[in-house]
C-alpha cells in the first residue's frame, strides 16, 4: 500500500506542526499556492512502520551476499557512518567560516593525501559527487590541459568496448567524439586498433583497469605509450581501483587523471543508489585545473582553495563541498584499514574472485576469459545456457534471488554474451562463496529439469516477475487520488 | 583482519583449489615493472576504538556557530524518526535497485518521491533526484537545450539573482556543449528581475531562460509575467524554486498561463542535515512530454506475473548505461538514500507541518529583519517582497562583522562582497523555524556592539 | 542459524581488538582462565548480517498492530530515543557529582513533578526499574509505614484474582500471606468478599484500575473505605493508568501508594522484554519511607536525596539509579505530550477500545463484560467458539499473526475463560482497527470451515507453531558445539 | 494532534458505532466524584522541535569528565554496530516474546546471549536478564536460600568486599524474609578475604557465602579456597563477577573443586553505555540442576510443526504469570535490549577482541598506578593482586581532591570515605582500554598540583 493510501485528510501530525502564530498575510497572493501539495497525511508511528515494512522488501548487504560486479557491495562499517555523523559535523553550516571548521577541514585534507597516495597522482580535488562527475572533471581537465597549450583539434575520446557507459556519455559531455576501441578475444584492448584509432585528433583515452570484464590489460604500458606519443591523455575510470589497492596504482601505470568512486573502493554505502563520490587525481601537469574547493594547509591550519586561488581551475562542480559527509566515512574508513589493510582488499577480493571462478567452471559454466586470472571480479557467458537450454542470465539472476542472494551485474559489459559480471569482494566469507556457487548448480540442473519453473522466477519475494515493457509502455510515475464518482 | 573473514584455513583451501601457490601469485598479470613498492605514505591502520578518539577529537575542533546563514543551505528542524529509519541497513547499504524484485522497498519509496515532488512543484513528473541543487541547473539547461527543438542559438537567459554557484557550476558543466549563457541583471531597487527589463531580449532566439524562486536574495521574482514573457519567446522555462517554500508558495507549474517546462532545485531542506554541504541531492520534475528528455532514474509502477502492483526502474533507455554516448546524461550513482530522508520527511510533515514550517520560516525572517533594523545603519536593501532571506546593510565592512560575529560563535549570515560587489556591505541572512526569539535578540545584541566597536 | 554455526576458530574482527602490548603475566596463574569462552568468531559484516536478518524475524510496533492487552503497545516516538540518547547523557558516568549532572538531574526532578501531577501523589521516587519492582517498593514501604507505627500484626496482603501475577508474587517477596478476593459477575471487586476478608490483619490491598478485566472498578470509594477502615493501606498497581490519564488520579481514589509502568503509559519502548520502569508515588504518610535516590532542588541547583538525607527510606533498589535512560525516555515523552496530550492519551485509547469491543461482538464474538463501558482494553471470552467448534483463543491468537496482526494477550486474566484481553491504544488509526476485526471475523469462519487449518497456524511465519512441551522436557538452553567424532 | 492518527470524521463515525455522544461519555462509569479537575501542574506540549531544543539545553549542562572512575560501571568503547542494530524498531519496538512464532528474532538472539554468558561464567544454563547487578545478587541470594534445602539458617555470609551498594540493595530487598545477611571483613593487607578467616564459621549453619570476583577494591580475592571451604560447610556460593573480565579470569563455574553454584552480576560492561547509571542489566548463571530455581525468563530451543528449529521461553512455570505467589521470583519486564546489545557486543568481540579489552584494562590501569605512585604521598593501600580497579591512597582529603579534579574536567574516581571509613583519604581509579597514555599523564599532573596545592 502507497503512503498516500493511508492518508486521511485533516490528519495532522502535531509533533511537527510548527507554532509560529504567523500568516502569510504580508505576501501578495500572486505568490501563493492555491490547493496544498499531494503530501500524505498520516501519524509518525503510520509513517515508521510503512517505512520500516518498506526497507525489509529490499535486499541489502546488511541482509544478503550481493556480488553485483563492478559495484563493489561490500560491508560498509558502521563506524564510518556513526562518526560521520557526530553533531559537531552533522550541524556545519558549509558556509561556515574555516576557523570554525578545523576538524572537518583536516579530515579532508588527509583524504587527499590517502588518495594521492594509493593512487600515485600529484593532486587530489575531492569534489565530484559521484564516479560520473569525477569523469567529467577529469574530460574537462583534459580538455583545458590541451586548450591551455593551443592544442585545440584534438576532439576525440577513445573509449573501448568494455567501458561502463557513463564513459561514452561524459566523452560526450564535454563535447567530444567518442570512439569505440574493441576488446581482443583475450579480454586485452586490442593493441593493434588502438594504434590505428590513435592521432592528432586524439584528446585521450578512458581506461578502466582490471576491466570491467574481470582481467587485468597487461598490455598497458604499450597503451600508455601509443596515447602519450600521439599527444593524448589517459584518463583511468577508477571503478576497479579496489583491485589493485597497493598493488600497482594509476600513476606508475602512466595515468595522468583518475577518478576513484570512493562509495565502492572506500565502502561508503549505496544508500539504494548514492549517494557517492567521485574525487579526481592528477598528475604534475594537470595540476592547475583541478576542480575547486580543494583543502590546503599552512603550518597547522587548513583553509579552502578557490577559484581565486586557482585561477585555470575547471572551476567548481557543487554548491558547496560536494558529497562531504561520504568524504568523512571513506576518510574513516581508510584510517580503519590502514595501509596494511588496503592491500588486504585487493588480495581477498582477488582471492574470492578467483576461488568462485574456479569452482564455477567446475561446475559446468563458462567463463568469459578462462585463460586469464580473475582479478576482483569475473565475467561469466551463459550463451551456452541459453542457446541449449534455453535459460538466460536474467532466468538465473531471478532465481538466485530466490535463493537469498543477490544477482550478479547480468548483460554488461556488453560485448560478453549473456554475462553474469561477478564481484564477492573481500568481506565475503567462503562459506558465503560456497552457498552461491550451490545455487548456481541447483539452478542449472532446475534449468534443465523444470525451464518453465525458472523462468518465471522468482517467487519468494514481495513481487513475482516484473512487466517491466509494461512499464515504459504505460507509464505511470506519480500516484494520483481516484477522485469520488471516477 | 579488520572486515575480512577468512581464516588461514580457508585460504590454503581457496588456493589449493584454484592452483595458486600463494595470494601473490593472482596478481600474476600485473607487468612487475609496474608493480608498486607499497603505500608507505598511508598511514597504519586503526582499530575502531583508536578512530573512534580521532574522530571525536576532530569533531571538537570544528566550533558550534548559531546559525543564520541560509544562502543555498538551511538549519530546518529534522525529525528523529527520518534518519533512524534512512539509516536502516536495508536502505542504506542496498544498491540502486537493478533488481526490481528484490528493491521494492527503495523503488516503491522513489515512487512515493516522485510523486510528492511532481505535486510540490505542480509538475507532472519527477526524476529520482541529480547530485545537487547547482548541478540539477546544469543538467535542465541541457535538458533545456535538447527540449527547444525549435530554438538553435543555445543562448540561455540567466539572471543574476540565482545562487552564484549555480551559475558558476552550470558554466562549468554546459560549456564544452558551447551553450551561451547570458547573464541578466536585477532591478538595484527591488533585487528582483524585471519583465520589463527583458524587452530587449523581445524577438531573440532563445532558448530557455531560468527563474529562480525566492531569488537568491530572497526575494519573490515576477514568476507569473517572466514565465509568460519567455514562452512568448519560445524559450523553455526552468524554475529553480526550494522545495520547502512550495508548500505556500505558488508551484512552478502554475505559473503564468501555463506554467514552467522543468522544476529543479536543492532537497537539502527536506529533512538533510546540514553536514558541511553534502551530501544533499538535487531534484528535477518536468510535463509529461518532455519526460524522455529527463535526465536520470526514474522509477514507474507496473504489475507482475500476478498482476500485482510493483515498481521498477523505467524509461532507462534515457541513461547512458542503455544509450552510452547518447544518453540524456552521464549521471549513475545520484543521491538515492537523500530521496530516502526527503520521502520521510515529507511524509512526518504532511501538507500542515511543511506548511508551518514555511510560515516559521517567513516568519522569523521578518522578526530578525525589524529587529535588526532597529540598528543605527542597518537596514534590508531591496524593497521586493521577501521570504524567508533578506540581504541587510551594514554600515561597516561586512567582512569584519562577519568575522566578529563568528568570534562570538554566530554565522552571522552569507557574505556578498565577492559575488555581489554593488551591494558595498552587506549580508544576507536567514532564520529558519529553529531560531528563537531569544537566539534572534542574542544575534542583534551582538550585531549591534560589534557595530558600534567598528565604528 | 545461530551465530556460533558461523564462527571460525580463529577468525578475528581486528577492527575490535585493542593493541595494549601487554600480557596478563603479572597475574599468578590460579586466577586465569584455561580455555576461551565460547564467544563466536565472526566479522563485522557476518555479525550485522546475523542480527539484521534476525530482527526481521519479530512483530513488532514499529511494523504491526500489537494490541496486547495491559501491555499498553502504542507508538514510541523516535524524538525521545534520539534525544535520550545524546552523547552528553550517554556518557555521563553514575558517580559523577551533581555540578557536572545539573542538565540530567533537572530532567529527573520534572518528571518526579510531572509523575506527581498526573497521579495525585506526594511524593514520588523514579529508582524502580519495572512495574515488579515498583511493587515491590510500595509494599516494603507499607510495611515500614505500620512497622513505624508499631502495628506489626498486619501480615496479609488482599489481591483480587483479576490482579497480575506480579502482584502476588511481590506480597511474598515482602514477607505478606496473600489473599485473594474474588471478581463479581460484573466486573467489579466482590465487596462483600472483600469486606468480610479485611480486618486487623490486613496490610493492603493492591488494585489496578481499570482492572485488567478492562472495566473500571466503581466501587472504588467504597474499596477504599473498606481497608482504609480497618487499618489498611491502598496500593494502586499503574499499569493500566494510561486508560485514565487527567480523568481520575489513584491519588484522588483513595490510593496511598502508585507505581507507574513508564514503558507502558510513558512509551518507552518494550525492547523485547525491556527495560522498564517503575517509578513510585506515594501519600503524604508515606513520604519518609520513598526509595532512594530521589532529586531535590535548592533554589536553582539539583541535588540527590540518598540515604542519609532520608533515614526512613527503604533504601535503594540499584545501584546507581534505576533505569536512567528509561526516565530520559519518558521525560521526553511527556513533555511533547504535555497536559493537553495526556488526556487525549485516556480518551483516544478509550475510543479505540469501545469501538473495536462493540464491532467484535457485532460480530459474534462474547464480550466477558457485555454490560460494561470498556476501558482502554476490553476482554472477549472465546468459551463458544472453544467449546461449539473447538477453535481455543490460542487457535485465534496463532491465525492471527498470518494476517499480519500481533495477537493480544491470551488466558489472562484466569478468571475468564478462553480469555483474550485487546488493548489497542491510542494510537492505532480507525483503519487498523477494522482490519483486525475483519481478520477476525474470518478466522471465526475459518474456525467452522476449516478447523484444522486454524489448529495449525501460523503459516506465513518463520516457523510453524512451535512445541512448547518439548521445550520444557527436553531443555535446551545454551547451545553446544558438535565435537568432531560425536 | 501528536500521535493520535484519528481525523474528525474518524471520531464521529466510531462514536455513532458505539451509540455513544462523545468520548467523555465513554468515561461515565467513573464517579462524578472522584473525577480529575485538570492536570494543572503538567506544561503545556511541545512541539519535537521545541522538545528538542529544550533537550539539548539539557545536555549542554551536563559537563563531560575524563572518566577514570568504575566502582560498577565502567567506560568500554562500543562498537558503533551495536546500537545501530539494538535500536532497529524490530528490536527496539517488540514486547515480550510471549508469541514465540512471531518472535524468533529476540528469542533466538536470547538462546544466544544464553549460550554466551554461561561458557563466559563456566555454567551450564543462563537466564534472559534480571535488572541490574545489585538486585542480581539480591536475587541470587534469595535462589539460594531456596535451593539450599539443608539450611535452616537463612544466613548468607557477605564479604565487605562486595559491592557496597550491592550489599544495601541486597538488604533492602530480602530483608522481608527473615534473611540474615552477615558482613564479613577482608584483610587490610591484601584488601581481600582470606579464606582463614571464615574459620569461626566453621561448622555453623551458613546457607550461602557470596564472593565477588575482582572484589571492589578491584583484588582478587582467593576464590578457589573459599569456594572450597563454602561447599565444606554445605553453603551455596554465589560468585559477583564482570563478565568482561571472565575473557581472562578463571570462571566461577570452575572456582574451587566443584565450581560455584550461582554466578551473577553485571553486564554493563558488554557495550551498555555509562548513561548516568541505567539502564544496565543483571545476569544469573548457574547448574543445570538448579535451573528450577532461577529467576527471570529463560529461552529454549524446541522444533515447530514441521521440526524445524525455533525458539520459545520455557519453564515458565517458574514464573509469576503462571506460579503467582509461588513463583521464584516477581521479575516480569526484564532489561532484554540491552541483553540484545550485550550479545551483538559479544559477537562483533569474540574471545580474543574481549580478551584484549581485559588485557588493556589491566595494563592501562597498572599503568595508571604506576604512575600515580609517582606522586609524593600517593600509593596503592592493598598489596594483593588487583585487576582494573585499585585503591590509592591520598595524603591530603579525598573529598577536596575529588572536586578539584570535577573542577579540571576529570572524574578521579570513587570516594569512599562514606563506606570505607578506615581507609583514610583515598580514591578507587580504574583506567579502561580508552583512556589513552596522554590522559593518564593529564591526570597524573592535575592530580600532583591539586595535591600540592592542598598541602
Ligand atoms: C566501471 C565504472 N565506471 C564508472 C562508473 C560510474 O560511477 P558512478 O556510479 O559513481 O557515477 C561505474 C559505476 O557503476 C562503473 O562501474
Ligand atoms: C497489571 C500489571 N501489573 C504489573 C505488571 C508488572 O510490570 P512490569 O512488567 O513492568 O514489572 C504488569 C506488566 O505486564 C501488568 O500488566
Amino acid at each position: 500500500m502507497l503512503i498516500f493510501e493511508q492518508s486521511r485528510t485533516g490528519r495532522g501530525n502535531g509533533a511537527q506542526k510548527i507554532k509560529s502564530g504567523a500568516t502569510l498575510s504580508a505576501l501578495p497572493k500572486q505568490f501563493l499556492r492555491e490547493a496544498p501539495p499531494l503530501l500524505p497525511e498520516v501519524s509518525e508511528m503510520q509513517a515508521v512502520r510503512h517505512y520500516t515494512r518498506l526497507s525489509q522488501k529490499n535486499f541489502s548487504i546488511d541482509t544478503q551476499f550481493y556480488p553485483l560486479g563492478s559495484c563493489t557491495m561490500k560491508h560498509n562499517p558502521r563506524a564510518c557512518n556513526r562518526l560521520a555523523m557526530l553533531p559537531e559535523f552533522l550541524s556545519q553550516h558549509p558556509l561556515s567560516p574555516v576557523s570554525a571548521t578545523q576538524g572537518f577541514l583536516a579530515s579532508l585534507y588527509d583524504l587527499q593525501e590517502i588518495l594521492k597516495g594509493v593512487t600515485g597522482m600529484k593532486g587530489v580535488s575531492l569534489t565530484p559527487m559521484a564516479g560520473a562527475q569525477g569523469e567529467l572533471a577529469g574530460i574537462a581537465m583534459i580538455r583545458a590541459y590541451h586548450e591551455s597549450r593551443g592544442d585545440i583539434e584534438r576532439n576525440e575520446l577513445l573509449v573501448p568496448d568494455a567501458a561502463h557507459g557513463t564513459n561514452p556519455a561524459t566523452g560526450v559531455m564535454c563535447g567530444y567524439k567518442v570512439r569505440e576501441i574493441p576488446t581482443r578475444a583475450d579480454g586485452d584492448v586490442d593493441l593493434e586498433a588502438l594504434r590505428d584509432a590513435v592521432g592528432p585528433q586524439t584528446a585521450a583515452i578512458m581506461l578502466t583497469n582490471p576491466s570491467t570484464l574481470g582481467v587485468f590489460d597487461r598490455k598497458i604500458a604499450e597503451i600508455s605509450q601509443a596515447v602519450h606519443d600521439a599527444g593524448g591523455l589517459l584518463y583511468y575510470d577508477g571503478a576497479n581501483l579496489n583491485a589493485i589497492l597497493g598493488k600497482v596504482r594509476p600513476g606508475d601505470m602512466g595515468f595522468d587523471v583518475v577518478h576513484i568512486n570512493l562509495h565502492k573502493t572506500f565502502s561508503t554505502p549505496h544508500g539504494g543508489g548514492g549517494p557517492g563520490s567521485g574525487p579526481v587525481g592528477v598528475s604534475e601537469r594537470l595540476l592547475p585545473f583541478l576542480p575547486v574547493p580543494v583543502v590546503a594547509r599552512k603550518e597547522d591550519q587548513y583553509h579552502w582553495l578557490s577559484e581565486k586561488d586557482c585561477p585555470d581551475s575547471i572551476g567548481r562542480l557543487s554548491a558547496f563541498m560536494g558529497n562531504a559527509g561520504v568524504l568523512l566515512r571513506a576518510y574513516i574508513y581508510s584510517r580503519l584499514l590502514g595501509r596494511e589493510g588496503m592491500v588486504r582488499v585487493a588480495e581477498y577480493a582477488t582471492l574470492n574472485a578467483n576461488y568462485m571462478a574456479t569452482k564455477l567452471a567446475e561446475a559446468g559454466f563458462d567463463l568469459a576469459y578462462p585463460k586469464r586470472r580473475a582479478t576482483h571480479e569475473f565475467s561469466l557467458t551463459l550463451k551456452k545456457q541459453a542457446k541449449e537450454i534455453g535459460a538466460t542470465a536474467t532466468d538465473f539472476a531471478k532465481r538466485l534471488l530466490d535463493y537469498g542472494y543477490h544477482a550478479p551485474t547480468v548483460y554488461f559489459p556488453l560485448l560478453v554474451a549473456e554475462c553474469m559480471l561477478i564481484e564477492p569482494t573481500e568481506t565475503e566469507a567462503k562459506s558465503d562463496l560456497d552457498g552461491f556457487i550451490e545455487a548456481m548448480k541447483k539452478i542449472l540442473s532446475e534449468a534443465s529439469s523444470d525451464l518453465d519453473k525458472l523462468r518465471a522466477a522468482p517467487y519468494t519475494l514481495p513481487v513475482k516477475r516484473l512487466d517491466e515493457v509494461r512499464a515504459a509502455r504505460e507509464l505511470d510515475l506519480v500516484w494520483k487520488p481516484v477522485v469520488a464518482g471516477e | 583482519m579488520p572486515f575480512i573473514p577468512h581464516t588461514e584455513d580457508d585460504v590454503k583451501e581457496m588456493l589449493a583449489a584454484i592452483g595458486a601457490p600463494s595470494i601473490e601469485s593472482l596478481f600474476d598479470e600485473i607487468p612487475a615493472a609496474l608493480r608498486t613498492g607499497g603505500l608507505a605514505t598511508i598511514p597504519e591502520g586503526l582499530n575502531e576504538l583508536g578512530v573512534t578518539q580521532l574522530m571525536q577529537a576532530r569533531a571538537k575542533k570544528n566550533k558550534p556557530l548559531l546559525c543564520f546563514a541560509g544562502a543555498g543551505a538551511y538549519e530546518h528542524h529534522i525529525p528523529a524518526a527520518v534518519w533512524e529509519l534512512t539509516t536502516r541497513g536495508e536502505f542504506y547499504t542496498a544498491y540502486t535497485p537493478y533488481q526490481a524484485e528484490a528493491s521494492q522497498g527503495t523503488l516503491q519509496l522513489l515512487y512515493e518521491y516522485q510523486t510528492m515532488m511532481a505535486s510540490l512543484t505542480g509538475l507532472d513528473v519527477s526524476n529520482a533526484s541529480l547530485y545537487d541543487g547547482a548541478s540539477a541547473l546544469a543538467e535542465a539547461i541541457l535538458m533545456a537545450v535538447r527540449c527547444n527543438r525549435k530554438s538553435k542559438s543555445r543562448r540561455i537567459l540567466l539572471p543574476t539573482t540565482v545562487h552564484p554557484a549555480y551559475r558558476k557550476v552550470s558554466r562549468n558543466i554546459v560549456s564544452n556543449q558551447d551553450i551561451i549563457l547570458e547573464e541578466i541583471p536585477y532591478c538595484a531597487e527591488k533585487g528582483a528581475v524585471l519583465a520589463k527589463s527583458l524587452d530587449r531580449y523581445q524577438g531573440e532566439d532563445i532558448a530557455a531562460l531560468v527563474i529562480q524562486q525566492p531569488n537568491f536574495f530572497g526575494s519573490l521574482e515576477e514568476v507569473d509575467a517572466l514565465t509568460d514573457w519567455a514562452h512568448a519567446q519560445g524559450a523553455i522555462v526552468i524554475a529553480v524554486v526550494n522545495p520547502m517554500t512550495l508548500a505556500v508558495l505558488k508551484p512552478p507549474g502554475e505559473w503564468g498561463t501555463s506554467g514552467v517546462d522543468i522544476a529543479c532545485g536543492e532537497g537539502q531542506p527536506l529533512g538533510i542535515p546540514l553536514a558541511g554541504g553534502g551530501p544533499y541531492f538535487g531534484f528535477m520534475c518536468c510535463k509529461q512530454k518532455q519526460v524522455r528528455q529527463l535526465p536520470g532514474r526514474i522509477v514507474g509502477r507496473t504489475v507482475d506475473l500476478d498482476g500485482k502492483e510493483g515498481f521498477t526502474l523505467t524509461l532507462q533507455a534515457r541513461e547512458q548505461h542503455i544509450r552510452r554516448s547518447k544518453a540524456t546524461s552521464n549521471i549513475c550513482t545520484n543521491q538515492g538514500l537523500m530521496t530516502t530522508a526527503a520521502t520521510i520527511y515529507l511524509s512526518l510533515l504532511g501538507p500542515t507541518g511543511l506548511r508551518s514550517v514555511a510560515q516559521a520560516c517567513f516568519a522569523n525572517t521578518q522578526k530578525l529583519v525589524e529587529r535588526l533594523a532597529q540598528i543605527e545603519g542597518v537596514e534590508a536593501i531591496f524593497s521586493g517582497t521577501h521570504f524567508h532571506e533578506v540581504m541587510i546593510q551594514l554600515p561597516c565592512s561586512a567582512e569584519a562583522v562577519h568575522e566578529k560575529l563568528c568570534e562570538q560563535g554566530i554565522l552571522g549570515g552569507y557574505e556578498p562582497s565577492g559575488e555581489y560587489p554593488e551591494l558595498g556591505d552587506a549580508l544576507l541572512v536567514c532564520a529558519t523555524e529553529t531560531r528563537t526569539d531569544e537566539e534572534i535578540e542574542h544575534f542583534a545584541v551582538q550585531l549591534e556592539t560589534i557595530i558600534k566597536n567598528l565604528n
